[in-house]
């Protein structure tokens, strides 16, 4: 149990200003109430990383933690676009923000090469596109045995990355079910690993599919509905409105600034918060 | 009215979303093994398993493997997805072991920008340091281009849509036409169709360029030329597209209720 | 179920004479009745793929199957040498074998490549050893980012996989569990599939861990006992008195050629060959 | 006979396999994570965690990791390795994120030829092409020789496996010594031990070259010159190595009891 902590402390001693920070989580286990803390405690500078940076980035941008975003895909699904995001692309506010962008599939050969010790990865993908114009960690390599061209893309080893998943045992092994995105290897790519779960098991349940044993793990905590409003597989759903309502809270930057110092930073933590939005009328 | 008479009646009352979907549903054959995102692509695919195509297989790129989901799913990630499936793997593992592999027959995609070579924009609009609209970016779209046997592409017609040049090419469809696609030496035969709220387009055979093949019940040519920003190709025999039956609207309603 | 038949039709069907076969299972779910079957069949001139040529592959070789082995490590496990394998690499008994040979690593990474569509996979691997010097389809690469030499190697796309599992569904989709080894690699690298399974199950097991669907595999054929002597976790364990008496019976020519005839060629399926050991008082 | 007893008193009756082995299980530290094959190395390593390190974590490459077999397992696929650990991933998964990525601390290596500087052979005696001896070849060992942080080897001394140049240099060791093994390009700091029957020796800190530290109780010089094929340096100091104690036995009796 000795990387079983507090999420508050698990912040405090691993994500520090100017760190290169990613948040995983593919539209399941999102780790908000990671992303939230880190709110809370005002990092900034990070350069953030995500698949898909949506509501949770968003928050985090619109809060002034960040300084860069290296993604793929920046919407909220199935709502539009993501305000925060957009305005910091366009007009530099809160801070301007350094964007490098990849495809899914460039994403995630970037995190296996970081997983695997290895400097680059090798795809078919960008071919005939502006993606390589305006992205440095894609270069052109040719297979030492047919000659073809193929694109490679240099690894990504964040400094600290943080998943949110169903369950740890009493030794700290992490362990998840359903979609599992890219979770895993975003974990192993990274220097320190900062993962927060539904509850502690005597022993995993037998749905768990993918198992994170403790010893790479830095710090694990035990934060019920931390994946909200993403939904954790087996124990609660998306909440769709929230996800909604978003859209009208992060377009006006008032109204964003508001819903942040209400309800972050004058939270203490996400269990305040969550308790905050469950009593609230308007939800979110 | 009869199983037969819901079959073969057209139906007169359906939005153009439907309309769209149900084109999109036929153009897909049985057994084809298709990779969705969510919105029409996916109400598509899973309207054709439950009409025509019924072994027409569904893989999302969230890592779901054969989904059977009895609605179309809200999200790519939603959890019923992941509990229908045949297999659920890693992100990494579908894009390497399925897309890019060659396993997937069809692709589908959409776009803020599309091109008279269906070449796509999901970036930017204006310029890339300095735009005036940031669009969401790539997501799986470069590499379902490359990676499917052909893509499938679903996208209101208007000239803020069909420009004469992309702001940006996120996604290759058949690069600057006449055959320019293959000499990139990616795998796939690029748009095979694109169906918008007018009519259908293919790409001409040797050109590649975009035709328009089909009008949609009602519509123009003069409508679809006025919604290009290019000089529109139009087949010399143009068809109407056929309107969507009662069993296929009936179909879509139901896979689409939440 | 369309892809469910008998392993004595899928052998007759989908491995040609020249083909190259992979036979794959990490200790763990060898598909000996398949290798077996390919003796029985008498297929020739097959060029054989596995991390780990053991027994079966010592029985294939010398039963006169094979013109060449792509391999990394070819031994029986706990017990001493492959005598088939080894007269066959020494003096071309009964054929000569030509072989390619890499290390665990570079063979899965050149599976993994296979299985995903690329020419080459890279790896740290292979430096300061003479396994370059003998085998072609390893070469260096340079990072195109860092500078740094790299080991590549060529992909395998074999023209047919093989292996065992524990259970199919009734739709001919595969599930396995246990030591998965280099498995499912193997079958999605290849250009044809065939899985043996203990049983057809209405639903997998909930120890199943992975799952191959129905359409990436050419025939399913239900082989009780399919992986003995090797073991099937959950069915029955390694027969180790098996592996012990293979080296007496496969030390002389004239021994091993009776062995295969009475226990191989003159059965009728691998249910008659298993029946034959269950009665024999020496076993094998 | 008190625990305490059991623990400081000297053995007398012990095979020489067994004390080999309890000197590589003392050579790891608790909290290692060791990469082990089958033989010594498994019965080093669940030694070990049965008594001085008892959290050290073991890693087979058949994609088991973190297993507490409750004996030494007789193969390295052996499905009690499966059932008792906390992952199992796949061949390739073991390869690339756990060794190749730099999270294995210790890995073991035997062979049938060691040169001085630690370079292995488990691949051929005599010519490649007209073999002496055919081995099995290389299996995990030359991605553990430059994947782990440094490497134990456990191989009994003799002039046929403590040779002059080998016939082939299947895994790296110390390379041509004097910190040739770096210029590789290579990770790890490569061998830091190697057990033998004899004694054990260590790579000198400057040439990298082997050097016997420790004579097994009972050993000579003589008898370890006589039984490596190049001239053999020994350390100015050298020392005895301690003989396994009574606690040391039991607990590698009852590991490796079957």
């Amino acid at each position: 149990m000795k990387n079983i902590t507090t999420l508050t402390d698990a912040i405090a001693e691993h994500i520090h200003d100017g760190d290169t920070v990613a948040l995983e989580g593919f539209t399941h286990l999102i780790p908000f109430a990671a992303g939230h803390e880190i709110i809370r405690q005002q990092r900034r500078d990070l350069r953030l990383v995500r698949m898909t940076p949506d509501v949770i980035y968003d928050q985090m941008i619109g809060a002034g933690c960040a300084r860069g975003l290296i993604f793929s895909w920046g919407g909220n699904p199935g709502v539009g676009s993501l305000h925060r995001f957009r305005e910091a692309v366009d007009v530099g506010y809160p801070h301007p923000l350094a964007i490098e962008e990849h495809s899914h599939a460039g994403m995630s050969v970037r995190y296996t090469a970081g997983a695997s010790g290895l400097p680059f990865g090798t795809m078919r993908g960008y071919l005939g596109t502006d993606i390589t114009k305006h992205t440095a960690t894609i270069r052109t390599i040719e297979c030492p045995f047919t000659g073809e061209p193929l694109a490679a893309v240099a690894a990504l080893n964040p400094d600290v990355g943080i998943i949110h998943a169903q369950q740890a045992d009493k030794d700290g092994n992490v362990g998840f079910w359903g979609i599992q995105g890219v979770q895993k290897e975003a974990i192993l790519a990274s220097t320190r690993a900062i993962v927060t779960v539904e509850e502690v098991v005597d022993s995993f349940d037998s749905r768990v599919r993918v198992v994170l044993p403790s010893w790479v793990l830095s710090a694990v905590a035990v934060v019920p509905r931390g994946a909200h409003p993403s939904y954790t597989h087996g124990y609660y759903d998306r909440d769709n409105a929230y996800y909604r309502a978003w859209d009208e809270i992060s377009r006006d930057r008032a109204t964003f600034a508001d819903w942040v110092r209400t309800h972050i930073l004058e939270t203490r933590d996400f269990a305040d918060h969550l308790a905050m939005l469950d009593s609230s009328m308007a939800q979110v | 009215m009869t199983a037969e008479a819901i079959n073969t009646t057209t139906a007169t009352d359906y939005t153009t979303d439907e309309m769209m979907t149900i084109i999109a549903s036929r153009d897909l054959n049985n057994g084809d093994v298709v990779f969705v995102g969510i919105g029409i692509p996916s109400t598509a695919a899973n309207l054709a398993r439950r009409t025509h195509a019924p072994d027409v297989v569904l893989i999302y790129e969230s890592g779901t493997i054969d989904t059977k989901p009895t609605r179309a799913p809200l999200s790519i990630g939603d959890g019923e997805l992941a509990e229908t499936a045949v297999a659920v793997v890693s992100v990494p593992e579908i894009f390497a072991y399925w897309l890019q592999a060659g396993r997937i027959d069809v692709g589908f995609l959409g776009a803020a920008q599309l091109d008279r070579h269906g070449n796509l924009n999901t970036t930017v609009i204006g310029d890339y340091d300095h735009p005036r609209v940031r669009l969401p970016g790539a997501g799986g779209a470069p590499e379902i281009a490359i990676g499917a046997g052909r893509t499938s592409i679903v996208l209101r017609q208007s000239t803020r849509t069909f420009v004469d040049k992309l702001d940006y090419v996120t996604t290759v469809g058949h690069h600057h036409g006449s055959g320019s696609r293959a000499a990139l030496g990616v795998r796939g035969s690029g748009p095979s169709i694109v169906i918008t709220d007018i009519g259908i387009l293919r790409p001409d055979p040797v050109t590649d360029e975009l035709t328009l093949m089909s009008l949609h019940p009602g519509r123009t040519v003069e409508e679809a030329i006025a919604a290009t920003g290019w000089p529109l190709k139009v087949a010399s025999e143009l068809t109407t597209t056929q309107a969507p039956s009662e069993l296929e609207l009936t179909a879509l309603r139901e896979v689409s209720a939440r």
